[in-house]
């Protein structure tokens, strides 16, 4: 091993700072402690992080690893003239969101949810956004592709994770993400054969043609 | 430009004031635009649901029926083309509706609240993903509301061998080195051999005493270590062609490379 | 949304600070000023360029530019070294210990002790190892540069110094400077016929014991 002059933790937290600010890539601490010979390069971006935090450019982690950036509330100040952001579509909105909240899903599974087919070009637009990625086949007859998220996806919407997608749990316990026959049933096995008896809120709606009116 | 044509609205999302689609500016042509906007029956219903301004859980499904069933109804009278998907819809809502509407006891199964439900359950679920799909695109993102380091320097990489060798490759590299360039000092040892002239004497006294075909090796030393043997092939061999080119003996070969036989030649 | 983002010393200096950060190109203090409606923004540079004096980023000017750089004295971590493992071929074990043997030596007169020309590349690998330095010049016609060995050839190698290298008396009585042939008898039964795939013309001699059969 070369000496490398690292002795202090001042000297690796400079040079952490300095390879993520240089560095084209987010990077992980595993890679980053690979840069410097083994170093446990957490603590350094913990403290960078903390010194960072009111500052005009932030240390960020974003599906484990870290990148600098300039601070959200001065994003006015900094916006350009011309938006570098692409502006989706709705329907490459809707299959966005359902990916990431269902990953991994299959193309049927998502034309399910949305009630229409998906063009081909809706998934490849955001396989070169490079915010989704083919995750392999999904092992049921026909084998069809599944479809999940990539780093850069949490990266540019700013998600540590996908445990930060806006009410992703809320979502959840609501059964909001089960597929609809699985939600049926445990319904249906929550409100018996007689479900006009008991007042349940899903079908009560149903009895009042006369808001139709 | 890296945008992709689907990556853009097709048509601006519908507004949420809408009321109706005579209300839409523009006229008939507006409103076929308006139908088209929407990413298929569901997208309309799901819109339809919302002008009810109540949870999705207490909708009512007859009047989203009937509101559906309204809207494709006022298209088709204004001559609109409607896509199919929307007609199909609409006919299974008018079925679903009227399912609704019979008493139970005639109903088959899957029943109308079954299905009802199970559209109820849909809508819910895409309501839910628009929602997601809104506050997912509310969030500070990259390129609009926070920026990356615009010119970085980046980390180089660089390729170096960890090169390995050890004590006893260097040393008897050495020793093999001097080995092979030694000056030439042809040291001959002193070997187990057997020279042509016994070789000669050896063949033929065993000549002398058999007739029949022998083969080469049967003349060899039977015992003799194999350094000694290789020496005795050779001569022995040099011993027989002698022998031969002076009549004294015949040899056969029946192929190439096969064993050598000897006999003595006929006087 | 702040409704005046920049009446504090500290949002200018946040925001130039961030602007600096996202700038493509270093950035004149008129265009930043000019960037910010005007604001002054000589004190807000001179401020982060103390703050950053010390990090393993700095502010600098250059040219009446501003940028951001990383470290002059972190250059050398930035680079990022990737170690591959290689046996040292047979030829250069051979150059190796020539040198290590008669040093200094020059090229020619390795290739007299080889018997062999001795690739460019050879040398080349073992001063990349670090095991072999260019000892200067030998005062003869051509002045041809001589080679010798470095420290880290006798710490690879557990030598406290050349002289602990077994001399030829101490070779020959390990038989290891056996005549070719015998040597190459029992080398042969020890490893195998095609236990050397190095293809140096310096293993020919040891070729093939079949044909003398």
């Amino acid at each position: 091993m070369r000496p490398v002059p690292m002795t202090s933790p001042d000297d690796l937290v400079r040079a952490v700072e300095a390879a993520l600010f240089a560095a084209e890539e987010p990077m992980t601490a595993d890679a980053l402690s690979a840069h410097f010979h083994g170093a446990e390069v957490l603590p350094a971006l913990r403290e960078l992080a903390a010194h960072y935090a009111d500052r005009g450019v932030r240390l960020v982690e974003r599906g484990n690893r870290w990148q600098f950036q300039t601070a959200p509330d001065l994003a006015h100040l900094l916006r350009r003239e011309r938006e570098q952001v692409r502006r989706l579509s709705r329907a490459a909105t809707e299959v966005l969101a359902i990916v990431a909240y269902h990953e991994p899903v299959s193309r049927a599974e998502i034309e399910a949810i949305r009630g229409v087919q998906t063009s081909a070009g809706t998934l490849d637009a955001l396989m070169e956004a490079r915010w989704v990625r083919v995750a392999g086949r999904r092992e049921v007859p026909g084998r069809p592709v599944i479809y999940a998220t990539t780093p850069e996806f949490l990266s540019h919407f700013g998600l540590k994770s996908r445990r930060d997608l806006p009410g992703i749990d809320e979502l959840k316990a609501a059964g909001l993400l089960d597929p609809v026959d699985d939600a049926y049933e445990e319904l249906a096995a929550r409100i018996g054969p007689h479900a006009d008896d008991d007042g349940e809120a899903g079908t009560a709606a149903l009895e009042n043609p006369e808001q139709s009116a | 430009m890296t945008e992709v044509g689907v990556l853009f609205d097709p048509a601006p999302a519908p507004a949420d004031d809408w009321d109706g689609p005579g209300a839409a500016p523009g006229g008939a042509e507006a409103l076929y635009l308006e139908l088209d906007g929407w990413e298929g029956p569901l997208d309309l219903l799901l819109d339809l649901a919302r002008r009810q301004k109540v949870d999705l859980k207490a909708i009512s499904i007859l009047a989203l029926v009937d509101q559906y069933i309204a809207y494709i109804e006022r298209a088709d009278a204004l001559k609109l083309e409607i896509a199919a998907d929307y007609l199909v819809m609409a006919a299974w809502l008018a079925y679903l509706k009227s399912a609704l509407l019979l008493p139970k006891e005639e109903q088959e199964d899957p029943s109308p609240e079954e299905l009802a439900l199970r559209l109820q359950l849909r809508l819910q679920r895409l309501g839910a993903m628009r929602e997601a799909a809104a506050r997912l695109l509310a969030r500070d993102r990259i390129g609009r509301d926070v920026f990356l380091r615009g010119a970085p320097e980046g980390l180089r990489v660089d390729r170096r061998n960890a090169w390995q060798c050890d004590w006893y490759a260097l040393v008897s590299a050495y020793a093999q080195v001097k080995a092979r360039t030694e000056p030439v000092v042809h040291m001959v040892r002193e070997r187990p051999v057997m020279t042509l002239d016994s070789a000669l004497d050896r063949v033929s006294a065993m000549l002398g005493v058999k007739l029949a075909w022998m083969e080469l090796r049967e003349f060899l030393p039977a015992h003799a270590e194999p350094r000694l043997r290789r020496s005795a092939l050779a001569s022995s061999f040099v011993a027989a062609l002698e022998l031969a080119r002076l009549g004294k003996a015949e040899i056969r070969q029946e192929e190439i490379f096969g064993p050598l036989h000897l006999r003595r030649a006929a006087a």
